[in-house]
């Protein structure tokens, strides 16, 4: 074995770890824990940097282990894992920064801080899984390391909405075991990227394979909140804004939408769900997705509650993304993937730094914030803008890349929902960026906490700042190999050249 | 008819009527009765049953159901002590009706 | 080998021994002379493992007289998994007892504890259906005598309706054993097989030892005895009884079923059986989610996790072998994982009521944030107890998965899916509860740092599981009568 | 003759049975269970097990007796003898009467099926005989055939006694039956006593060659103990707590070192050393038949004294 084969597992175990030892630690070791936490992102980033290099020159590291007769347990890090396990592993880094900031003086940190390295320790798994059967066991572990996040503030509400969240994700987990289990039946233990296996059982026993496929999918569905299995994100918004953050806009969304391109590309593969008319269900729930979200985004007054209903929306574009067949659509879909990841997150920093500082949680309530904290309503304005498809932040790119993937899959009228979507982002962002930077003040902030600095304090800004940065240069270096375009290039032709 | 066939269903009848009686009564000491019947009419069907298929005195089965005698007093002994206290304790002589069932 | 260096003798041994010392010698020195017999038990225990995986099954001829006259004790690979299970549970529980239970009730529970070990490790080695029948009143006698232990009115309530089940329970296998015998002129489970008649005598033989032992099972409908004594008794004792003390008779219903191929005679009572279980899911899940005290909800998610084990039967009847392995293996890793699982449950749930004060669900608010350690221990068994993974409860669940699509008797699998979702939603009740945050502060008290470690340790071996199940799977795989009598 | 004998001792018996069963008064019930067990035991003799016979009289009828209307006296003393009782529902009725008939059904349609059994095992008692150590069969199969179950089952014994013991608090406990004050008992006594005692011994040592042994030894022991318990003479009284507990506990210990002590010498459990046998199981029954008197006694005190109401050091928790 080569040592590279063990840097997937180390990854996983960078933040398993790191969750063990911070249970563990007394609740006011507030400096050690958050050297644990930090120390183990950064540990895991330099880890990444290791597997993109191995991976870059087409050697896969794995381990596996036996859990049951026949059936085992895979990491394996490809391209595809790395984009997912890349942007996490970033981001994680500054959320927990984020956090750290954010819930100072707050009680039942110890808990906090251990269960969201739990998440990104099932986030983790979920990228590197080699098989279904792998990827299922981490999908369920982040539903349970996600619920003590959810419940966190532990009032009626949020009780309600951890009521709400596992009854969907759990369902949704149930459904998409019965799947694995149907498939496993069916064709024994597939590894991700075994698709001759997959055509032979399609052959086979085509009604089936459609119907595991669509088990698969609807279980997959419910955490990347396609409608109608959206319900619990909105509720979920109960959260602290690093939960919101990292999970509801990037880790639990995107395992959903993960798991969904991981199906259609590793398990069935692309022409061969394209072959059978898998595909073009989903393009259509993707896009009504994508307008519903809009749609519901645009009557919220609550900036959480319209940034979750923005992300039903664009998640969906992932899978839009990938329903449409051709590199181009594939392309799009990836690389939004990531670029919704880094936007997303910004609004949801910026949120809360909003929420933090002034005790703005309305959406009327933001009327002239950007004269008193310029630099959060800046990122927050690239964010807005990198959502609706202004270049040159991310978000062009990725609509782009879609637009120019539904001509090639000859499905013209995709370009109209894109379209539509754009103006409907547009019809609930600007608004609330000419009350930013254009209305006057009115009256007081609701509850200004008293700082000694003007904007947030600085561990709730730079993270902000940084990801925002992050989602311009995305956009504007995006011709660099390790750009998010470039790496979703270098995976569409390593899928389409199979 | 052969002896051990007759015991063997003087077992069996003495089975049935305990078997009767510890569901159909509540009081615990007429259950406890009637499972000592169940318990007689099982050690009748063991030696009866066993001898008439071997067609001999079966010492095997004999001495199990001198075992088996023993097992049944000491049941027994266990539950009245369980039964007094509960006496003891609640001035009953039955269970409460279970709630769920 | 030299007879002198089998484990086996020294399992029985041991604990019997340990149950006469423990009622002899003062007080003071029960403790200390209990946790040297746990240690050699541990031994003894490796010992009879490192052999049977080494040198495969052992037959033992107690008092040299060969079956089927004498009685022999058998140590397969199930046996020996059964009897390293109960070791280390009854260990980690006794551990327990002895942190949590007063001097004076110390003293008198050591011996029972003692004797229900003896019972437990003579059940697993049992040939004989006879040595089987007075090691269940042994085990039953002891886990009364643990039952009514705390001697307030529930408890005893709960030790008399206890008592009464399972004495019914054992005379119905007693009537059973008696037919078998007049109908085969013989005790000895090997020559039981060996010699089998189908014919009336038999089959009303085994209808009683089934009805008997799934009485002392407590598979649903007749579980009614089982909650009030399970979430009755003292913490320990309801860890030992519901991890350990209702598979007792499970396993030897099991060992019936397979070693004398009552499923191939009998497939629609399999589907009988497996109906009950489904009834026990379904029925044992709405329960637990009705229940209004901690305990209550734990000892009805034993009565609804007997339903899990009891699928067993209807999928070991398949026309593919494979699929009747997958069932025995997935049954045997549920009962396992639920052992494990369940004894940490109950003592973490032991502990929260420690530290509240109080039975109730809604005294729990705050306990997450202020004893995170013990809902820790609860979550983690209920990750098992729910199937989902990595746990080994989760492992079982897709066995029997796997095992249902196989022989194609798909609405188990409805009943699995529909089962870990009611679990789920029981389990998660008392967390949503543990959640709340309350201003009354830290006012709870503080249970012994020992007392949180064995349940959470005992827990986390209910996830491990989740990746070493090939080592249980292959050790219940070795050859042995159970294995050859499986299709 | 035979037969006619045979088929009045059935219906004797089941219409007892019934009685014991049916009778509205609790008192009549009891007395006709203890007419029940000497019926069977006479059956038993008609069976040709004059071993379980003698069982059946000393323990089955008699100590089960004695204990049962101990506790009827204990429920009129406390006045809940004549509790009303709710009486059984009709569902209970009918559920009660549709099982025992499937039961007896079932039962009939098994016994007369019967199949010849492939083994027989007397054949195998029958060689083994000369090896074990005691010419009377029974005593071979219980003492070393199956000399496992019997260790068991004694275990089970004391386990009925530790229970009791664990449930009851106060060591010297006061007996809801007061000595009996009557010379004329008492004379009887001095001289019932001794020749139960010698009957006891008597049948401990026939256990070797003919019916008895110490199951039966020990409850006619019992029986005397229960008579001078309820004379006044108790016994508890009269020797330490550690001596009556060392004695109770005596015949299980013995058996159990003599177990093990096989294992020492390199034999599985149980196995007696060669030309051993006869003399160590005499030790196991004396030792045995002691303690089996005296758990039989305790059984009857634990069960007679009443328990305390308040109990000291209890666990914490619950």
């Amino acid at each position: 074995m080569n040592w590279t084969d063990w840097l997937p597992l180390a990854v996983l175990m960078t933040s398993f770890l790191a969750a063990t030892i911070i249970f563990m630690l007394p609740e006011q070791k507030h400096i050690l824990r958050s050297t644990i936490n930090l120390g183990a992102a950064c540990i895991k980033i330099l880890l990444i940097v290791f597997l993109i290099q191995a991976v870059l020159q087409q050697n896969y590291p794995e381990v596996r282990l036996e859990v049951l007769p026949g059936l085992e347990l895979i990491l394996r890090a490809d391209s595809l894992a790395i984009l997912f396990a890349g942007l996490s592993s970033v981001l994680w880094l500054f959320t927990t920064l984020y956090a750290i900031g954010y819930l100072e003086n707050s009680p039942n940190r110890s808990r906090f801080f251990g269960y969201f390295s739990l998440c990104v320790a099932s986030t983790m798994g979920i990228s590197l899984a080699g098989n279904l059967f792998t990827f299922l066991i981490f999908y369920e572990l982040l539903t349970l390391s996600t619920y003590p996040l959810v419940v966190h503030r532990g009032n009626a509400a949020s009780i309600k909405a951890g009521r709400s969240y596992l009854i969907y994700t759990l369902t949704g987990g149930v459904v998409l075991l019965l799947g694995v289990a149907s498939l496993y039946a069916l064709g024994g233990d597939i590894a991700f990227g075994d698709i001759e296996r997959t055509a032979e059982l399609m052959a086979h026993s085509p009604e089936l394979m459609t119907l595991i496929f669509i088990l698969l999918i609807a279980g997959l569905g419910v955490k990347a909140a396609i409608f109608p299995f959206h319900g619990w994100l909105p509720t979920a918004m109960v959260a602290p804004a690093p939960v919101s953050a990292l999970l509801h806009a990037v880790a639990v969304v995107k395992a959903g939408a993960f798991g969904i391109v991981r199906v259609v590309y590793d398990v069935y593969g692309i022409e061969l769900s394209w072959q059978q008319g898998l595909l073009y269900p989903i393009a259509i729930i993707a896009s009504f997705t994508i307008l519903y979200g809009s749609w519901r985004a645009l009557q919220q007054i609550d900036i959480k509650k319209r940034l979750a209903f923005s992300t039903v929306s664009q998640v969906s574009y992932i899978l839009l993304g990938i329903s449409l067949f051709g590199p181009l659509g594939t392309i799009g879909g990836l690389v939004h993937l990531l670029h919704q990841g880094l936007m997303k997150v910004t609004l949801f920093f910026c949120a809360g730094n909003y929420a933090e500082t002034l005790g703005i949680h309305k959406i009327h309530e933001l009327d002239g914030v950007g004269k008193r904290m310029p630099m959060t309503s800046v990122a927050f304005t690239i964010g807005a803008l990198g959502m609706i498809g202004l270049p040159p932040v991310a978000g062009f790119i990725s609509k782009w890349y879609l637009g120019m993937g539904a001509l090639e899959a000859n499905m013209g009228w995709v370009i109209f929902v894109l379209i539509g979507s754009s103006l409907l982002n547009a019809a609930y962002f600007l608004p609330v960026l000419k009350r930013i930077w254009f209305n006057p003040q009115q009256g007081d902030w609701p509850h200004e906490a008293h700082t000694s600095y003007r904007d947030a304090i600085p561990l709730l800004l730079i993270p902000a700042l940084v990801t925002a940065a992050f989602s311009v240069a995305a956009g504007l270096f995006a011709s660099s190999i390790l750009s998010p375009l470039g790496w979703a290039e270098l995976i569409t032709l390593r899928e389409y050249l199979r | 008819m052969d002896t051990n066939l007759i015991f063997t269903l003087c077992g069996v009848g003495l089975c049935g009527l305990g078997f009767f009686g510890f569901i159909y009564h509540r009081h615990l000491l007429r259950r406890l009765i009637a499972f000592n019947l169940i318990g007689n009419g099982t050690f009748l069907i063991m030696v009866g049953f066993a001898q008439r298929g071997q067609g001999v005195t079966d010492h095997v089965i004999q001495a199990l159901v001198l075992t088996g005698i023993v097992v049944a007093v000491a049941a027994t002994a266990l539950a009245l002590v369980l039964i007094r206290r509960w006496f003891h304790l609640k001035g009953s002589t039955q269970l409460p009706e279970d709630e769920t069932s | 080998m030299s007879m002198i260096f089998s484990p086996i003798p020294w399992l029985l041994v041991i604990p019997l021994a340990g149950a006469v010392l423990t009622m002899l010698i003062p007080w003071h020195w029960r403790s200390p002379a209990s946790l040297l017999g746990i240690l050699t038990q541990l031994m003894a225990s490796l010992i009879l493992w490192y052999q049977v995986s080494h040198f495969g099954p052992q037959i033992y001829a107690m008092a040299d007289w060969q079956a089927p006259l004498g009685i022999a004790l058998r140590a397969d690979g199930l046996a020996t998994l059964f009897i390293l299970m109960s070791s280390v549970i009854a260990s980690a529980c006794a551990l327990y007892a002895h942190v949590y239970l007063s001097l004076a009730k110390r003293a008198n529970f050591w011996p029972l504890l003692w004797f229900l070990w003896a019972s437990l490790n003579g059940i697993w080695l049992a040939a004989d259906t006879f040595n089987l029948y007075v090691g269940l009143e042994l085990l039953t006698f002891a886990a009364v005598g643990l039952v009514a232990f705390s001697s307030d009115e529930r408890s005893l309530e709960a030790s008399i309706r206890y008592l009464y089940a399972a004495l019914l329970g054992s005379m119905a296998y007693l009537l059973g054993v008696a037919l078998l015998y007049g109908a085969q002129g013989t005790l000895a489970m090997d020559s039981l097989a060996d010699t089998w008649h189908w014919g009336p005598t038999n089959q009303v033989a085994v209808t009683l030892i089934l009805g008997g032992l799934l009485l002392k099972t407590a598979v649903f409908p007749l579980h009614t005895w089982l909650p009030p004594a399970h979430g009755g008794a003292l913490t320990p004792v309801s860890a030992l009884l519901s991890a350990l003390v209702i598979k007792a008779s499970f396993y030897i219903l099991l060992r019936f079923w397979v070693e004398f191929g009552i499923y191939e005679y009998l497939p629609s009572l399999s589907q009988l059986l497996g109906a009950l279980g489904a009834g026990a899911i379904i029925w044992g899940g709405w329960m637990a989610l009705k229940q209004t005290h901690l305990k209550m909800v734990v000892a009805y998610s034993t009565v609804a996790q007997i339903g899990y084990m009891s699928l067993i039967f209807p999928l070991l009847v398949s026309d593919s072998s494979e699929a009747s392995l997958m069932a025995y293996q997935g049954g045997m890793l549920m009962l396992l994982a639920h052992a494990f699982a369940k004894a940490g449950m109950f003592l973490a749930a032991g502990n929260l009521i420690f530290c509240t004060g109080k039975p109730d669900l809604q005294s729990l608010a705050g306990m997450s944030r202020y004893r995170p350690l013990n809902i820790f221990a609860f979550g983690l068994a209920g990750v098992s107890l729910m199937g989902l993974p990595p746990s080994g409860g989760f492992n079982a669940k897709w066995l029997l998965l796997q095992s249902s699509f196989m022989s194609g008797q798909w609405w188990w699998i409805v009943v699995l899916l529909i089962g870990s979702l009611l679990s789920a939603a029981y389990i998660f009740r008392v967390f949503a509860y543990t959640y709340k945050e309350t201003d009354r502060g830290d006012t709870f008290n503080r249970p012994h740092l020992s007392l949180e470690l064995i349940a959470l340790g005992l827990s986390v071996i209910s996830i491990l599981w989740a990746f070493l199940s090939v080592w249980p799977l292959n050790m219940i795989s070795l050859p042995g009568p159970l294995m050859e009598a499986l299709p | 003759m035979n037969l006619l004998i045979d088929l009045t001792l059935l219906l004797g018996t089941l219409a007892i049975a019934l009685t014991a069963l049916i009778s509205r008064s609790l008192f009549r019930s009891v007395v006709f269970f203890i007419l029940l067990g000497l019926m069977l035991a006479i059956g038993w003799i008609r069976l040709g097990a004059p071993d379980i016979a003698l069982a059946e009289a000393a323990i089955g009828a008699g100590i089960t007796g004695v204990l049962l209307l101990d506790t009827l006296g204990h429920l009129k003393k406390t006045g809940n003898l004549d509790v009303e009782e709710s009486s059984p529902s009709r569902k209970r009725l009918v559920l009660a009467l549709l099982s025992s008939i499937t039961l007896v059904c079932l039962l009939l349609w098994a016994i007369f099926h019967q199949p010849t059994p492939a083994i027989n095992i007397h054949l195998l008692v029958a060689e083994a005989m000369p090896d074990s150590g005691v010419s009377h069969p029974i005593t071979a199969v219980l003492l070393n055939f199956r000399s496992y179950d019997t260790l068991l089952e004694v275990g089970v014994l004391v386990l009925a006694v530790l229970v009791g013991l664990a449930l009851q608090t106060d060591q010297q406990a006061q007996d809801s039956l007061p000595g009996l004050p009557n010379p004329l008992l008492h004379a009887t006594l001095t001289l019932l006593i001794p020749a139960m005692i010698i009957t006891s011994m008597y049948l401990l040592w026939a256990g070797s060659d003919r019916p008895g042994g110490a199951f039966q030894a020990g409850a006619m022991l019992a029986a005397a103990f229960i008579l001078l318990h309820l004379a006044g003479i108790k016994l508890s009284a009269q020797v330490s707590h550690r001596m009556m507990q060392f004695g109770l506990l005596l015949g299980f210990a013995v058996f159990l070192i003599v177990a093990t002590s096989s294992l020492l010498g390199g034999r599985p459990l149980l196995a007696y050393p060669e030309g051993g046998a006869g003399a160590l199981i005499l030790l196991i029954e004396l030792a045995l038949t002691l303690s089996i008197g005296l758990i039989l006694l305790s059984l009857f005190t634990i069960a007679n004294s009443p328990p305390q109401a308040t109990r000291t050091g209890g666990g914490h928790g619950h």
